[in-house]
């Protein structure tokens, strides 16, 4: 059937559009202004979802947020989106939905064969069976049957974005209490307003009114907003967390009315609302009345009708019968005859009903039944007959009738719950008002208020008379969550067995768990449980709500943050020198540095390799700019220096460097370098690369919460250098052919000295240290001129064969030479006594950072891993970082290899590690494990290039 | 107690399951209990559990100041694995895993443990060696673990982000086969209906208001229901250890945190594994009823407050985004919050205490659920004997004092 | 003859954009002050041989030297004239003398960013949760912040709605792309 | 969210802080003089209190600053900031 229906007049459609979409692989049309939701039902589609364990058929139950039902996949391809509602999508052109959960289709699916076998599944069946023989072999079925819709294969194609926004006040919902707040707080102009609403429009339920005097008012309360400056609406936003300190997480769909391929730069905006005081204006949504079938397609909520009805213009159905225990149903049911449509009948569990409601139905010629409840509803994919039966009156059982009614649309309400998640997640308690049957708001914390039907202030009093289930008839199909298929034998099944505990029940059955989160089956369910527990609903208690309120979009959660821009990184000076130099890069520590330069065809190792020897024989060049470097400045900066490392201090010369290694006051080495005396009370800090952020934070500590009474402070000037590495026998010579106003000569400026001066006209500052174990001078120039050093170097060196050389052939060499690299050969647990400076703290006079921990009983252990050299018996013999050292008897671990490289200048395979007692242990034989391989090794001095240190004084 | 079984359900199913019987028993709490535990979560209905059964003490009370499962048992990823890098924490998870593999049959009560396999990604070449040495470690100890390269990993994580140029490069990872996930209040109702049928009293919305204490022993325990005497008293609180410990007047090496998990609409099977990257402080893995269970780094901030931080909902989820670019259109249905209790070297403490009688286990951390056998057997042994179990002896609340920290992320670079 | 050739950070990478423009700014050069004794007594011995009120938290103090941003108490940036750092410094110094004042050039270690155009408040709050309603950050204010998960400074010039942030060099390329993104619907 | 009032920055959200735990706790005057007890306990123990907890931040991405502050670490309501040498002042309740 694919003619639609004709609209009423008043509806908010534009009625001579046509709008086409697909669902299921059928060509539908609708209205511009419809969601899907209406736009199916107009198509007469009943039948738009499966259920979750059962795979029953299901109709449209609601009409916004709190539908269970209408799940459908939306799209395809990088644009689709499972799970969701349709009656939260704009018709927009071209759109494709599929219903989910199903095969081969939702109208008809063959797992419907699941629900045949119902009495078999109770809550929780699974945890009663399936263990025999085993879980695994069940496992894989139960998930394929289990989920909803399919996630995306591939990446999404659409970018979301991240705005923070401060208000005064924050208005949640558009309504009319919404709005009536908004207008009121913006009355001061010092006042920022900020008015979010989830729906495509402002106005909430006055959208589906209607009456004109209320559409009027609402038109002049928006033109109002419109004029009011302090006042920022935000609509299509929904309020999705609120969290300590009033801030909101709000989510804006950008062009999700307008379907993918928008050309919307984004999709989503995720909104970080930080509110003065917050007012929650988020209405209320109605309740289903549980009883026997009524899951059926067919059966809807009297708001949602009445939503359809006069928003849409539908008509929905040729016999409309009402269901309710309270009057807002009767209220609807008039509205629609009032606008020509005809309701057959309305039916009432309450005996006695405002006598106004019962002539305004007379009048209108609807039959209605008072004390009357439906006992049982037919229909195959959809209501067709409602079986009813009147209350016995008095006791007295043989007055009971029992008719039927023919039925195209059910329309039901059971009450009406307050919309209180935000206010719950805020903190604020609820309270149960007995006359309503409904949660309310009791006590908060935050600064908050909640207004209109939220607050359960319902326009003209509900009388509502409470039935949480259709007593004297079988609850094995009165459901309560339409989504996961929990009925009320369900529950009360939970109770039976001591699950009496709200979240017990709800862990239990899985009530409220589904995709809406209960917003139409929590409440329902608290009073099944309350009755089946024989207590009162305040003693059982309520679950409390958690962000999001409604399912948010993982994406817009990560905003523009991702790819490139998922994490600052940062480049050298020189990055783009390196690109032409053919550098191939990798992250260290946040920074983008060569790995190494390899030769077109080249392959990784091998170009580590060439650069190696480079050095060796040669001169190579390193981007040496990340080194961190920290300017330590003040009159008590030596005294300062001397309990920040282990070393001493006290004795360090004007232009003399001297390695020094930090502790945590655990003892715990955290890092090394040289440190440069530049003046009696200015020093420069030499961290690991990378490391000077976190060193400078563990220096301000210090001076700022335990050493107050220290003039000192601290200058991060890493980056206001750039630092360019000449290492090997001709480095000096390279230098030497630089326009330098500092004598270079071996004998004037000799190994761990620092020299200040200028290097082709610019101040320069040069250090003489080494990691290579080669001639090495540090160079380092203001930033702006380092890529321009870079080349000049690159271009002098040429005759004396420089080589550029990466971060893999620095370790690569720095490994022969057995040079300690912090974070790599040492580990948490490394101990300064572990890696040879045992004697140093013995005669360091002072207290240093860490020093009380190394004499704890684990610091005088003899089984400590200490540093040390491996040389693998086998010449030809390969290990690699990772492999451990096995004790005597194989069994436990006795150390590990920390470093590993096939060396090129000594052709064999050089290892450091550190080995329990390892420092008592030289020369001794052990065994090296990995990937099941053993191979053997003997304890040697970590220096395996060098050892005299010829290379280093040339 | 009632064994359940298939063709159990069948016989119900005829009777219209009006005839199941109570899980756990609903018991009046007695003046007098030999052992009494304090947290009716996991670890505590787990330690009533052996008490009784390995002990044979079954005059045990398991006092739950909420709903039993409530705190951290019920909030937690569910995740168990014992690919820890010392002996001393191998052993102890190791145990625990095999506990968990056996306890559907053991404990007849199905927890749906789905051995998918844990894996941990590598961002780096230096992560790469931190976790060829880890997997090394764990070999040594006779754990199943193995190390998988990049290839490896992208053909069993079909949608993980393998892009060479991403910000952080996938190099690796290693994998436990036998480690996966299982439902977490399964387990706590599994204890407690098999501690029940044994004797515990499992007592509910009983808090514990003070303790009694002299000549440094236990002598009993204040509640909101009454006092209790026992001369055996053990905590198992994870969240709120020092609070407790408070009113045996010890105070612990330990920081309360706030660890949140979350979980996505459900979706059809996409994700076999248990997929951890602790570089970006997200992991992720898929539940039997379809949801992507997400978690991360917890809170920096001492915190008791049991809820969602969006700053760190936000990084987490960044992270998911960035590591599985198709999650990205799938959407957050639930986000809550668990406090963990977490050490100087996030090892727990089962041990005795300077009050005899009182015995603490906590400081799980992060870890704490897929400790639950382990952990409730040695703190049952422990009790019964005096004796710390074995298993427990490195996790003493001595070993502080004497520097002899066990700390996981010391040797692997990595929390967990 | 080798000579050292001056390079801007971004080598004029910018943003253009309707709404949104971002350009480097090369005009300024950098000096850190830095006082040891960061007591009230020695703050003002400070201000007094310099012959300034130094500005507190979020103020901009304009002087000969140039303008200086509080960056931390008793710490200030201030911006001089490209070019003219080595002569403010030791202007700085001789005033100061030497003792317990860290005096440094730091132009090189920063990369300068001018956002300007009618979006710039709102893209700028889609990187930093600080207010920056006008009544929250009026012009000739300045703050310190995080954006796009970095520390900035970030300053209002007196009279234009024109913002100055300035960052880590390292970070500039990032900062760019940063911006070319976030602005994508400018 | 927590949002803590930095002394000198003004009010700014967590993100920008890094929370350097309890605070007050008192170095002892002569580590080499110590049991092993009584450093172990200056490095490990912490009070970890459900209520008011004395702790400090620094405004890591302002001004760098570490200064103390009062917190609920239920509510994670901000009851007094103060600077790194003051002593704590007294507070009322909190929320707890």
């Amino acid at each position: 059937m694919n003619q639609t229906i004709r609209r009423l007049p008043h509806a908010r459609i534009e009625a001579d559009s046509t709008v086409e979409f697909f669902f299921d692989g059928r060509r539908y049309t609708g209205k511009k202004g419809d969601s899907l939701a209406s736009a199916l039902l107009a198509n007469g589609v009943g039948v738009v979802g499966r259920s979750f364990k059962l795979h029953r058929p299901r109709g449209i139950l609601g009409c916004g947020t709190e539908e269970p039902n209408a799940l459908v996949q939306l799209e395809s391809g990088e644009y689709t989106e499972p799970n969701v509602r349709a009656t939260l999508i704009p018709l927009y052109p071209g759109l494709v939905a599929k219903g989910q959960n199903a095969w081969p289709s939702v109208r008809f699916d063959l797992l419907g064969a699941v629900g045949l076998c119902k009495r078999l599944l109770p809550a929780s069946f699974y945890y009663k069976t399936f263990m025999w023989p085993n879980w695994r072999s069940w496992e894989w079925l139960v998930r394929r049957i289990a989920g909803l819709g399919t996630a995306p294969q591939a990446a999404d194609a659409e970018r979301y974005v991240k705005q923070n926004i401060h208000a005064d006040v924050v208005v949640v919902g558009a309504g009319r209490s919404g709005l009536e707040a908004a207008l009121e707080a913006a009355r001061d102009p010092a006042k920022r307003v900020l008015l979010i609403d989830s729906q495509e429009e402002p106005g909430g339920r006055l959208l589906g009114s209607p009456v004109p005097e209320e559409r009027s008012w609402l038109a002049n309360a928006l033109s109002e907003v419109a004029q009011r400056d302090n006042i920022t609406l935000l609509c299509r936003t929904t309020v999705n967390g609120y969290y300590d300190n009033n801030v909101l997480a709000a989510l804006e769909r950008r062009s999700n009315h307008l379907g993918p391929r928008s050309g919307n730069a984004f999709r989503e905006c995720f909104w970080r609302v930080f509110a003065g005081r917050v007012i929650l204006a988020t209405g209320a949504i109605e309740r289903p009345l549980v009883f026997p079938n009524n899951d059926r397609p067919g059966i809807m909520l009297a708001s949602a009708v009445r939503e359809y009805t006069h928003r849409y213009g539908l008509t929905l159905a040729r016999e409309i019968v009402f269901y309710t225990n309270n009057d807002s149903a009767w209220q609807v049911a008039l509205e629609l005859h009032r606008v020509g449509v005809k309701v057959d009948a309305i039916i009432d569990i309450r005996g006695a009903v405002d006598s106004a409601l019962v002539e305004g139905a007379r009048d209108a010629g609807i039959n209605h039944y008072l004390g009357t409840r439906v006992i049982n509803t037919k229909g195959r994919s959809g209501i067709r007959r409602l079986k009813i039966q009147r209350a016995p009156a008095d006791g007295d059982p043989s007055v009971q009738s029992v008719e039927s009614l023919p039925c195209e649309l059910l329309a039901i309400s059971g009450g009406w719950t307050p919309t209180l998640h935000l206010y719950s997640q805020s903190g604020g308690k609820l309270q149960y008002r007995e006359s309503d049957a409904c949660l309310i708001p009791d006590c908060n914390n935050q600064n908050i208020s909640v207004v209109g039907r939220a607050a359960g202030e319902f326009r003209g009093e509900l009388n509502l008379q409470c039935q949480w289930l259709t007593p004297d008839v079988p609850p094995e199909n009165q459901w309560v969550d339409f989504q996961y298929d929990v009925t009320a034998a369900d529950i009360q099944l939970a109770a039976r067995e001591n699950f009496v505990s709200v979240e017990h029940v709800k862990r239990y059955t899985t009530n409220g768990m589904s995709v809406d989160q209960g917003k139409t089956s929590n409440v329902n369910g608290l009073g099944i449980l309350a009755l089946a527990t024989d207590r009162e609903i305040p003693a059982v208690g309520t679950t409390r709500f958690r962000p999001p309120f409604h399912p948010t979009t993982i994406g817009a959660y990560a905003g523009i943050e991702l790819g490139a821009l998922y994490k600052p990184v940062h480049l050298l000076p020189a990055h783009k020198a390196h690109l032409t130099c053919g550098a191939s890069f990798d992250d260290y520590g946040s920074w983008q540095r060569p790995v190494c330069y390899p030769k077109p065809g080249e392959a990784e190792a091998a170009a580590i390799a060439r650069e190696a020897v480079a050095v060796r024989e040669a001169v190579g060049l390193l981007d040496y700019s990340p080194l961190g470097k920290l300017e330590v400045v003040g009159p008590d900066a030596r005294a300062f220096l001397d309990r920040v490392y282990i070393n001493n201090m006290v004795s360090l010369k004007h232009g003399a460097a001297r390695y020094g290694l930090m502790l945590n006051e655990a003892g715990i080495v955290i890092d090394d370098g040289v440190v440069v005396c530049l003046a009696e009370d200015h020093f420069l800090l030499h961290t690991t690369s990378g490391g000077a952020a976190v060193i400078h934070r563990h220096l301000d500590e210090w001076l700022q919460c335990e050493w107050t009474d220290l003039q000192v402070v601290v200058n991060n000037c890493t980056t206001q250098w750039a630092t360019m590495m000449l290492s090997g026998p001709k480095a000096r010579d390279v230098l030497q052919q630089l326009d330098c106003d500092i004598d270079l000569s071996r004998e004037s400026f000799g190994h761990m000295q620092y020299r200040e001066g200028h290097l082709l006209g610019q101040r320069c500052r040069i250090l003489r240290a080494s990691f290579t174990g080669e001639v090495s001078f540090e160079v380092s120039v203001p930033a702006r001129y380092g890529q321009s050093l870079w080349k000049i170097l690159m271009q002098r060196g040429a005759n004396m064969g420089i080589t550029p050389f990466g971060i893999e052939a620095l370790m690569l060499l720095r490994t022969e030479k057995g040079y300690l690299h912090i974070g790599a050969d040492t580990d948490g647990n490394t101990m300064p006594q572990d890696l040879g400076w045992g004697g140093a703290i013995a005669r360091k006079a002072g207290d240093f950072i860490g020093s009380r921990s190394l004499s704890l009983p684990v610091g005088l252990d003899a089984d400590r891993l200490q540093f040390t050299g491996l040389e693998l018996l086998d010449p030809k013999g390969q290990t690699i970082s990772g492999a451990h050292i096995l004790s005597a008897d194989e069994r436990t671990t006795n150390g590990y290899v920390t470093s590993a490289v096939h060396s090129p200048n000594l052709n064999r395979t050089v290892a450091l590690g550190i080995v329990a007692g390892a420092a008592q242990r030289q020369g001794e034989e052990v065994t090296v494990f990995y990937d099941g391989l053993r191979q053997r090794a003997r304890l040697v001095s970590p220096c395996a290039y060098d050892p005299e240190g010829n290379a280093l004084n040339g | 107690m009632e064994k359940y079984s298939a063709f159990g359900l069948l016989r119900h199913a005829l009777s219209g399951h009006r005839r199941w019987p109570q899980v756990w028993r609903s018991a009046e709490l007695k003046p007098n209990y030999d052992a009494v535990v304090i947290g009716g979560g996991g670890h505590g209905l787990a330690t009533a559990y052996y008490l009784a059964k390995e002990h044979g003490i079954t005059n045990v009370a398991v006092l739950e100041k909420g709903w039993l499962g409530g705190g951290n048992t019920g909030r937690n990823t569910a995740v168990s694995r014992s690919n820890y890098f010392y002996p001393e924490s191998t052993r102890f998870f190791e145990h625990s895993l095999k506990r968990f593999e056996t306890m559907g049959r053991d404990l007849n009560y199905n927890i749906m443990f789905t051995q998918g396999g844990v894996l941990s990604l590598a961002f780096s070449r230096h992560e790469m060696e931190i976790f060829r040495r880890w997997a090394t470690a764990i070999q040594v100890q006779g754990v199943d673990c193995r190390v998988m390269g990049r290839e490896e990993v992208s053909e069993a994580v079909p949608l993980l982000n393998m892009s060479p140029h991403a910000r952080y490069r996938v190099y690796g990872g290693f994998m436990q086969q036998r480690g996966g996930i299982s439902r977490h209040d399964a387990v706590a109702w599994a204890y407690a209906r098999a501690a029940s049928s044994l004797g515990v009293d499992i007592i509910q919305n009983c808090e514990v208001t003070g303790l009694n204490i002299s000549d440094g022993a236990v002598r009993g325990v204040q509640t909101t229901l009454g006092t209790i005497r026992t001369s055996k008293l053990a905590m198992a609180v994870a969240g709120h250890s020092s609070v407790v410990a408070g009113m045996a007047g010890i105070k612990l090496p330990i920081v309360s945190q706030c660890l949140q998990a979350m979980v996505s609409e459900p979706i059809k099977p996409c994700f076999d594994h248990v997929v951890m990257s602790p570089q970006v402080h997200c992991y992720v893995s898929q539940s039997d009823r379809g949801e992507l269970v997400i978690g991360g780094g917890a809170d920096t901030h001492p915190s008791y407050g049991q809820r969602g931080n969006l700053p760190t909902t936000e990084s987490v989820l960044n992270a998911v985004t960035e590591m599985y670019p198709a999650f990205s259109r799938l959407k957050l249905m639930r986000q809550w919050g668990g406090i963990v209790d977490i050490t100087p070297d996030a090892s727990p403490i089962v041990s005795k205490t300077p009050v005899n009688g009182f015995y603490i286990s906590a400081g799980w951390g992060t870890g704490g659920y897929k400790a639950i056998p382990a952990g409730g057997e040695t703190l049952a042994y422990t009790m019964a004997h005096d004796r710390a179990h074995p298993l427990v002896e490195p996790f003493s609340l001595a070993r502080f004092a004497q520097g002899r920290l066990v700390d996981e992320s010391a040797a692997a670079g990595v929390a967990h | 003859m080798d000579e050292l050739i001056e390079e801007t950070v971004l080598a004029g990478a910018s943003v253009q954009r309707k709404t949104l423009q971002v350009v480097e700014l090369a005009a300024f050069g950098l000096v850190r002050l830095q006082a040891c004794d960061r007591t009230e007594r020695g703050l003002a011995v400070l201000s007094e041989q310099l012959g300034l009120t130094l500005p507190g938290p979020g103020l901009v103090l304009d002087s000969q030297e140039g303008a200086w941003f509080w960056t931390a108490p008793g710490e200030w940036l201030v911006a001089v004239t490209a070019g003219a750092e080595e002569q403010s410094l030791s202007a700085l110094r001789s005033r100061l003398g030497s003792e317990g004042v860290a005096c440094s050039i730091v132009t090189d270690s920063h990369v300068v960013l001018e956002i300007s155009g009618v979006a710039a408040r709102e893209v700028l709050a889609r990187g930093s949760t600080v207010d920056f309603h006008p009544v929250n950050f009026p012009t000739g204010k300045c703050l310190l912040t995080q954006f796009a998960g970095l520390p900035v400074l970030l300053a209002t010039l007196p009279g234009r709605d024109t913002f100055i942030l300035f960052a880590d060099r390292s970070v500039g390329q990032y900062l760019i792309e940063w911006f070319k993104s976030a602005s994508s619907d400018c | 969210m927590i949002r803590i009032e930095c002394p000198w920055c003004g009010l700014r959200s967590e993100s920008e802080f890094t929370c350097g735990g309890q605070s007050h706790i008192v170095r002892p005057e002569n580590p080499a003089e110590v049991s092993d007890e009584i450093w172990a306990e200056y490095l490990y123990q912490r009070e970890n209190p459900r209520g008011l907890h004395r702790e400090r931040w620094r405004h890591t991405y302002g001004c760098r600053q570490w200064f103390n502050v009062i917190r609920d670490t239920v509510t994670h309501e901000i009851l007094a900031v103060y600077h790194m040498t003051d002593s704590a002042p007294e507070v009322s309740g909190g929320r707890e």
